[in-house]
């Protein structure tokens, strides 16, 4: 299943985005604890996976950078 | 808060490496670097990925996502020092998310890995029994209560020796190449992990990673108190080496003796928590 | 009381130990099934024991749970052993050609007196036998029906209790009432059930 | 309350019906409404079978009215397991274990498999018999005790009898876990992965809310 770069870019910005608003949010005091952590349990899966796939949907005919010791 | 879950699941894939490393000297063979499955992570992430065909491509994915928030979710009930059964029914539910990786892929072998991981839930109940043999003690079931407790008592180690023998071998019944690893051995290839490769295969690792920092952190929290960090750290190593020296000397168990043995621990455990209700007013 | 709640449970025990005696012993499936029966009756005489008003609202669920099982188990039986084809025309007794309506008649008449839970299963009971004797033609659409029409009845009546208290005699007749249609059609169906095109 | 759980976060009255949510309940209840949800959405994969003895393998299919079925009772199977999880009800917990258990023998019941349906036929005996300790043990605390709120029990003086909360588990063990080793394994075998799922995942569940309830009366 070919997944459409924009897709990725798009689900990658928006989790990446959320982590770091309620990042700073957290750090501003503005929400609680307990909210960072429900907004990081469900972005961080969604981060993880589109950070993979994104960086394989940017890639042409290069070397994988990390194959090998 | 997300730089937590950064290193825990680097240090937990850390933890993981130093294991295989620690087995192959143990058997005379070099064994790769400590940092090889970080390399691991990083590698399956660059490469392809799809879902196969006969997959339920739904649960294929989100079965990926769940793994991750779990045990994301477990490592902030340590953090915060909640119960510590929340941190139980994550772990019981990391059966079923093997479970879901096994069966959504339609692969033979990781249905195999599927069924197994769900028969092995003979090694789930020796951490009731750890929890029971707590509360005698404690009062209560949150983490930090625990940690007061023992600030005052003493390690949980000294006053429930059995209780941190049984989490000691839940803790070995997750680790790969232990005795109790019959999910992905290698003669069903490798269990539920088979049909998640590239990318998912890295959030695996995640999970992997994030599970072990979870487990050895939680153990050394309930059974020896709080401690400065870095010493919680080699703490955690030590028992990660021990559990390393543990998997390299034993064989893979088949899945009857597996669950058979997993069996007399919970009985033996059960007649311990009787003891204890007879003993403790 | 103490005593004699505890001669009950002492009496249900032993009744347990029986049925569970007996299904250890028992191996063949479909007697297995006849004997879960069994279970299920004293689970509902330990329910029965606590002899208070909630003892009758904590029936009712067990005995729906049981029944549902059962139907379940049934279903399946049949499908695993391969018995698709509906059985032929099985009990030839006089009395279910000549008195059927009569039979049923005094049975749903006596349900409805009594009115409720009991009521319900008693009229059911003349319903059962009344398809047992001449059910050719069930309308199970209609059965249905009433089925799902009393249960929003006896909703409607929980929510006047909740709500609106001071008529709760009208509640309790509503709840009563649909209770009685609920159960006896329940209980219908199972004297219907016997495959066919339907089942 | 400060029940086992952690501090309790909301309680819904509804009537003498309560239901509660302390963190731990609250965990089990996203989780059980998160596999619902994913039940819901999916398809069932095609399970790749090896005939015995050769190269060959074929696909197992899964049939649209089977398909629709067994989604229909994994849903149920999930809104059981949401209700046991929340409610602070002994006898409404009772009621939703059992449900779990006939559901858990629907799930599997649909598929056309002699091993399956053997497995679920043995389960289904289990489930029902267990429901004599389950409805037992909730009937007995009643007698006993007088009333079956849990949070009432966790903060009365009334002792809960320790043959109670023994038929609990029991009750509990019969309808989920115990057939684990006997049957659950071969009905786990059958296709349709988001709906086989349903059947470990409640029984988890249920197991897992026993051990707070138990411990908390």
């Amino acid at each position: 299943m070919a997944m459409k770069r924009k897709t990725v870019e798009y689900g990658l910005t928006a989790s990446a985005l959320i982590i770091v608003i309620a990042w700073i949010a957290l750090t501003t005091g503005a929400i609680p604890l307990w909210a960072a952590e429900a907004v990081f349990v469900v972005a961080f899966p969604a981060l993880v996976l589109t950070l993979g796939l994104w960086w394989r949907a940017g890639g042409g005919e290069e070397d994988f950078p990390f194959i090998g010791y | 808060m997300i730089e937590y879950l950064v290193c825990a699941a680097a240090f937990g894939l850390l933890l993981l490496g130093i294991h295989r490393k620690v087995i192959a000297r143990i058997q005379m063979r070099p064994g790769p670097p400590v940092w090889q499955e970080i390399l691991h992570a990083l590698k399956f992430s660059f490469k392809s990925t799809w879902v196969p065909r006969t997959a339920s491509a739904t649960l294929f994915v989100g079965i990926v996502l769940v793994a991750i928030a779990i045990w994301s979710a477990a490592l902030f009930v340590v953090l915060a020092g909640e119960s510590i059964l929340i941190l139980i029914g994550i772990y019981m539910l990391h059966k079923i998310v093997e479970h879901g990786f096994g069966l959504s892929s339609g692969s033979p072998y990781g249905k195999f890995g599927g069924v197994r991981s769900v028969i092995s839930a003979a090694s789930e109940i020796p951490l009731f029994v750890t929890i029971t043999a707590i509360y005698f003690f404690t009062g209560s079931l949150l983490l930090r209560d625990i940690v007061a407790y023992q600030a005052v008592h003493g390690p949980l180690l000294l006053i429930v020796p059995p209780a941190a023998i049984a989490m000691y071998l839940v803790i070995l019944s997750k680790l790969p190449f232990g005795p109790f690893s019959i999910v992905e051995s290698k003669e069903i290839v490798s269990g539920y992990k088979t049909e998640h490769f590239g990318v998912w295969r890295a959030a695996l690792a995640v999970t992997d990673g994030l599970k072990t920092f979870v487990l050895l952190y939680a153990f050394v929290l309930i059974f020896l108190g709080a401690l400065p960090f870095w010493l919680i750290l080699a703490l955690m190593t030590a028992v990660l080496v021990s559990l390393s020296f543990v998997c390299a000397i034993t064989p893979v168990l088949s899945p009857y003796d597996s669950v058979t043995v997993q069996s007399i621990i919970t009985g033996l455990m059960l007649a311990y928590i009787g003891y204890l209700w007879w003993v403790v007013p | 009381m103490i005593p004699e709640y505890s001669l009950g449970l002492f009496a249900a025990f032993a009744t347990a130990a029986v049925a569970f005696y007996a299904l250890v012993r028992e191996t063949d499936d479909l007697h297995r099934l006849l004997l879960t029966d069994l279970v299920e009756i004293v689970t509902l005489a330990f329910i029965a024991l606590v002899g208070t008003d909630l003892a009758e609202a904590l029936i009712l669920p067990g005995l729906v749970v049981g029944i549902s099982e059962l139907i379940a188990l049934s279903e399946i039986y049949r499908v695993k052993e391969g018995h698709i084809h509906p059985p032929r025309k099985g009990l030839r007794i006089e009395v279910m050609d000549s008195a059927p309506l009569i039979m049923a008649a005094i049975l749903v008449g006596y349900g409805i007196v009594l009115s409720g839970f009991p009521g319900g299963a008693i009229a059911g009971v003349g319903v059962i036998f009344y398809f047992i004797c001449r059910g050719q033609h069930e309308r199970f659409e209609l059965i249905e029906t009433a089925s799902g029409y009393s249960w929003v009845l006896w909703i409607v009546a929980f929510f006047t209790f909740m709500l609106f208290p001071q008529y709760w005699f009208c509640a309790v007749m509503l709840a009563g009432g649909a209770i009685l249609v609920k159960v006896m059609a329940k209980m219908s169906l199972i004297g219907a059930m016997r495959g066919g095109p339907n089942a | 309350m400060l029940s086992i759980g952690g501090q309790d976060l909301f309680v819904l009255e509804f009537g003498d019906i309560l239901h509660y949510f302390s963190p731990y309940t609250l965990t089990l209840f996203l989780l059980a409404v998160l596999f619902t949800g994913l039940a819901i959405i999916s398809r069932p994969e095609e399970q790749i079978e090896i005939a015995f003895g050769g190269d060959a393998y074929y696909a197992k299919e899964t049939t649209l009215p089977e398909m629709r079925f067994r989604r229909f009772m994994a849903i149920a199977c999930g809104l059981a397991s949401i209700g046991a999880m929340v409610s602070g009800d002994l006898f409404n917990y009772t009621l939703f274990t059992s449900m779990v258990g006939i559901t858990n023998v629907g799930i599997v019941a649909a598929v056309k498999n002699r091993h399956v349906l053997n497995a679920a036929y043995a389960y289904g005996i289990v489930a029902m018999i267990a429901t004599l300790p389950l409805f037992g043990s909730a009937a007995l605390i009643v007698a006993t005790t007088g009333t079956l709120s849990i949070p009432a029990l966790a903060a009365g003086g009334q002792a809960v009898p320790l043959v109670g909360k023994a038929l609990l588990v029991l009750g509990v063990v019969g309808e989920g876990m115990a057939p684990f080793y006997a049957a659950k394994a071969e009905m786990f075998r059958a296709p349709g992965a988001p709906y086989v799922i349903m059947c470990s995942l409640s029984s988890l569940l249920i197991f897992l809310r026993v051990v707070e309830i138990v411990t908390t009366i």
